[in-house]
């Protein structure tokens, strides 16, 4: 069994709502136009307009009434056609959605999920390519979940649509049309996965190599290079960017004794600075062998021409080489 | 019945003006009335006194409004407003116990203290909101989720007239009627935003007729009999009859500065301030209409007022005897219980919280 | 003479019908027209050769938009825009060149390739910008300079039937008319914003009717000539006569997708593209007053075509003889010269650039 | 001489203002009401309205105002009453501010400054207390700086306006009543400082403290305590978050060997993640004798009870037991 991204997280959304009355879909484009990227096709058809919910082009607005619905009692998906428009509305998501709990005492719960593509896509340019993990990441109240797999986005959306805290879903728009291998547990409608937990998705002992998102692939790839010339690296597949999974992270530090970070977002206060920081203060120092080395987008607003456009993400030799380095080999 | 200037309309027909309201519903609002007033008072007392930090934003004046919605709306109706909310929190389920106690940042608090001034909420009130604007499109979700449920509720969405010129009004607005939402957007027009006058911060200071397609009605809000008469057309307008959203403005003033912090008369005169408590307030008003018709003698109202302030009194006691929240409350709250991570960081890497 | 149902007013006299306009304008026109239909052409086919990336919206039916105001506006006003903005960026003192190199990402594009399709600027055009509804407090913000400055321009601030309805337009037209700005808003109503038609995203579909104190007219946006008389009236209202903004609404249609991802065929018949294309084309329309008019034969305006067609094709070949920008341009323009930081940081720790 | 915070402001806004006619501030009760922290008192009256513009509350638009003002030539001054409110127009200020000169090509510079208070003040719970220096330091275009003294007001306020970038000035209430000594230079009209240099406020050879905004006042107050148990601690005054003066940092710790952050944010994905970060990248790494330590706010919205808020934010204390940490020692 095989699926596609935009398929997994289309049945996420399918078999939630089909459990749940109070799951709804809104956002610009999702019903009549299957969504500016196809994420919601079909579920008009499926569910009609009551609940999946065609808005105007204001996400301040929209954010905030799908938080107020929340507030009511109901478990909105509001969809961002990016989150780079998402930064209109995030007021919404972050005073109002992920502070009302603790600010009521716990009275006042937010059962919500902010989903839709984050990061870079290709040939878009700077104002269409941000990647928000660690903004949102930084805020206590939030959950924010970075999938990289077709896997991970059924069973990590499902389990964001019941977590009854506000979660922010970022996915990739590059990853819509790959296709991942699925389990027949991840088939099923149960499958969920912890939001927390990152994933080991190869074993290895020589280096350890974390991303999140599209990144992960790159780190896969590079693993497979290093492997041609005998050096085993663990990728671990982050998942989940808030709660951040340092124990697994550390784990695979004490065997490998050696971290690469991966990410896609402007290196500066970015998910490698934290969980360099995270690794530093920790007892996993001790195992470490060498600095931990960060692989990150360019500190450059994103460039549209193809040539500088590829400067400024990381590709699988960048990961490789800097894997190597590492392990102080150099080429 | 109403004096003829109590509505204009924009797009609708007017409320009646001939009200039916009985003795008790009207000496009961004059008490409710009474007793907001003495609990902001207290509250400004306490500010004065140091024991409430931050900001704090009375409603002294503007005690029709609050008072005349509570009494109008059904008591499952959704209120929502900005930081101006003791009052609401208190008539929509709260207690006057529980609003100071919160102010004083006690456990006995409406928020365990953990709120503050701004944030108290109630089942049927959704606070009590910091982000002056956030509170409108909150307000229309309200909207949304009612009708999605299909209760014959309706959502009232609070906003100031500084509030009003916040884009994310017109958002809730437009989605409001496109989606024929039971909204009753609710504009407390209270002359000032802060220290600048509606005329310097709005282009069209006629707040009802802003609503574009939305009709609107302009009342006043210094009349508790028309804020009630008001709201009740409101409601009739958005949750029977289904006629989507409307839009209410109240005009009314507030007595005291934006916050604590503003003496309130640097942008108005004292002149301007003395005129409206003199002519205009609410209480006052209203003990007018009880007056002429024989419904209480002064000596009773004069003991309503004193029942008030014991009220209030033993209220503001009990409060202060309340204890600060336990500190294990700074780690509770944040997410639902059961669903928060294994552990979360405080200042530094050895205040570790584990779940 | 334009057709009486050239204008609609809102709150303002309507624009002169009588129009005079010369032989010269009318050719110039036509031709500008034609040139841009034809640059937009070659985008789209380019895209479709796959050697433009990432988006790209063509404003093929829109050409008396672009033509109409520019050569209704002074060349020192300002014009901003959406992402819909290739025919502006050449009319206001780019190329055609610069502007196909830039979707190609060459360095001999108006933004040296680094802005891409939605970035495109001038010294009098403020692009060019990818977040719908921002655009238009920027515009105020350019009319707010020149009445800072005293110049006696206006800034044109335009945004679709879609972009309509977010809250900072809303708050843009509040200040401009509070602070009497030289400011045109021009909602560019081409019926669709994406897949949604204006009565699904919007209340009120007559955009003209929404700027509340800001009076507003609605024109026939596919006829140059009320394009450009509706602006030349608008300029004498917000320069000459320094009456504050002004609203205006040029009801238009696009005959493509909204990008080149979508078919724009889901959510609107074939039938209704293939009316608005044979019955409302505004070269076609111009056409026929300039045959009607006899100030060109059929000969003559087929040879204008094939001028344009040329001159396009010209500036296609041109623009991709252009080299890519030189890698060291990743780090230019981040800062100004002399303004950078010592160094600023790759995708890894060696990949450090020095300034 | 001595000058708050407050005055120091008002200054570096007056002199400039006198100096270029181009020169105007924008905000919210700027005009008529001096300034909600009455930071603009006097302007109005010196300058007209003109050029001391009251707005309405709507801050996209002002900020989307005062953007095309600066894009058409002029340099506004962009007053946000809090920081917190500034996130309604943060697309403006990053999209529209900080990536227009880059997206141009160079052709349209956006010289700007966006200020007003940032992070917490005393008791004005969650949503008027967050601390917003690692996100704008997050992105290329943009200048970031986070004063402290009065002379770093008004040296950096000054270099902020005539800076021909988009700069991010993010205050601190709480210190706007604070006197601080002002050299002669610092109180001429033509005093400037150099945005991305940090200031060595104390040297010191047994341990690095840096911090920036009010937590440079706490960590000279434990540095304070640690001398009288005869530690020195140096304390770094950062001053700037973009770019961040990384080079003081590292040379400070060659000099120390141990490295403690202090800041006032939520800690995830912070200033003293990055400094972490980059030290740990560096040659510096092989300085440290100990684990860098992070001080920080902690991870939890701002509560409004005064125990609780307490346990929020970093104090001299927790300074002072981090330090000693770092060197090993314990109580
Ligand atoms: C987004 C935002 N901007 C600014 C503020 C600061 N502020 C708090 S209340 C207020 C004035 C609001 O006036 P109005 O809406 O008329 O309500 P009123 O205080 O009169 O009840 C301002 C500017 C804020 N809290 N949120
Ligand atoms: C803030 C924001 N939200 C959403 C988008 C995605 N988007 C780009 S164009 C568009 C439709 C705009 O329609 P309209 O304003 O009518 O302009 P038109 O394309 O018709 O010229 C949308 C939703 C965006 N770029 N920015
Ligand atoms: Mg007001
Ligand atoms: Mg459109």
């Amino acid at each position: 069994n095989s699926m596609t991204v935009r398929e997994a997280l289309n049945a996420a959304m399918e078999e939630e709502m089909i459990r749940d009355e109070s799951v709804f879909v809104i956002g610009e484009e999702v019903a009549r136009y299957n969504g500016a990227y196809k994420v919601t096709k079909g579920l008009l058809d499926k569910f009609g307009e009551k609940r999946v919910i065609d808005t105007p082009i204001t996400e301040m607005g929209f954010a905030g009434i799908a938080t107020g619905a929340a507030m009511a009692g109901l478990r909105p998906i509001c969809e961002f056609m990016t989150f780079n428009f998402a930064m209109q509305a995030i007021d919404q998501i972050i005073n109002s959605a992920g502070k009302t709990n603790y600010m009521s005492g716990g009275g006042m719960n937010v059962p919500i999920v902010f989903r839709g593509p984050n990061g870079a896509a290709m040939g878009v340019g700077a104002q269409h390519s941000q990647d928000y993990a660690s903004w949102y990441g930084q805020i206590p109240g939030l959950k924010v979940v970075s999938p990289w797999s077709a896997e991970d986005c059924k069973g990590l959306l499902k389990a964001a649509i019941r977590d009854p805290n506000p979660v922010v879903f970022l996915e990739n728009e590059m990853l819509y049309g790959v296709s991942f291998p699925m389990s027949p547990e991840a088939m099923s409608d149960d499958f969920l996965l912890e939001i927390g937990k990152a994933k080991i998705e190869l074993e290895g002992s020589d280096v350890t190599i974390v991303a999140h998102s599209k990144m992960v692939a790159h780190s896969l790839e590079a693993a497979e290079e290093l492997a041609k010339e005998g050096i085993k690296a663990e990728v671990i597949n982050l998942r989940s960017i808030r709660p951040l999974d340092i124990d697994t992270i550390k784990a695979s530090i004490k065997k490998t004794n050696r971290l690469v970070t991966v990410e896609g977002g402007f290196p500066a206060f970015g998910v490698g600075s934290e969980i360099c920081a995270q690794v530093i203060e920790s007892e996993a120092f001790d195992y470490l062998d060498a600095p931990v080395e960060r692989v990150t987008g360019a500190d450059v607003p994103t460039p549209y021409a193809a040539n500088l456009e590829l400067l400024a993400f990381p590709d699988t030799q960048t990961i490789v080489k800097v894997a190597k380095r590492a392990l102080y080999r150099t080429n | 019945k109403l004096h003829e200037d109590s509505f204009r309309a924009f797009n609708c027909e007017l409320p009646e003006l001939d009200v039916e309201v009985t003795k008790d519903q009207l000496i009961g609002m004059y008490r409710d009335m009474t007793l907001m007033r003495r609990m902001e008072q207290a509250c400004g007392q306490l500010y004065q006194a140091k024991l409430i930090r931050g900001f704090c934003h009375l409603a002294i004046g503007q005690e029709a409004v609050s008072v005349g919605l509570h009494n109008g709306l059904h008591p499952e109706d959704y209120i929502i407003t900005s930081y101006r909310c003791h009052p609401f929190a208190v008539l929509r389920g709260g207690s006057i116990k529980g609003v100071v106690a919160e102010l004083l940042g006690r456990h006995g608090g409406m928020s365990k203290g953990k709120g503050g001034s701004m944030h108290i909420f109630t089942p049927t009130f959704f606070g009590g909101n910091g982000i002056v604007g956030a509170q409108v499109p909150l307000g229309a979700g309200l909207a949304l989720a009612q009708q999605y449920k299909g209760q014959d509720r309706c959502a009232v969405a609070m906003y100031g007239d500084g509030a009003a010129n916040q884009g994310q009004v017109f958002e809730a607005f437009n989605m409001a009627k496109l989606w024929n939402l039971p909204a009753v957007f609710l504009c407390e027009n209270n002359k000032y935003g802060m220290g600048t006058s509606a005329e310097r911060s709005s282009m069209n200071t006629e707040y009802f007729t802003r609503g574009d397609k939305i009709p609107g009605i302009q009342v006043n809000g210094m009349d508790i009999i028309a804020t009630r008469q008001a709201i009740e057309f409101a409601r009739k307008w958005t949750v029977e009859d289904k006629r989507g959203p409307i839009l209410l403005e109240y005009v009314t003033y507030r007595y005291g500065g934006h916050s604590m912090s503003d003496p309130g008369t640097t942008y108005r005169t004292r002149e301007e301030v003395q005129r409206m408590r003199s002519t205009q307030d609410p209480i006052h008003g209203l003990q007018k209409y009880i007056e002429e018709w024989g419904l209480a003698t002064e000596q009773e109202l004069k003991q309503f007022d004193k029942d008030a302030k014991k009220t209030v009194d033993a209220a503001v006691e009990e409060a202060k005897a309340s204890p600060e929240p336990p500190v294990g409350l700074l780690w509770t709250d944040i997410y639902q219980p059961g669903s928060e991570p294994k552990f979360m960081r405080g200042r530094e890497r050895e205040e570790i919280h584990h779940f």
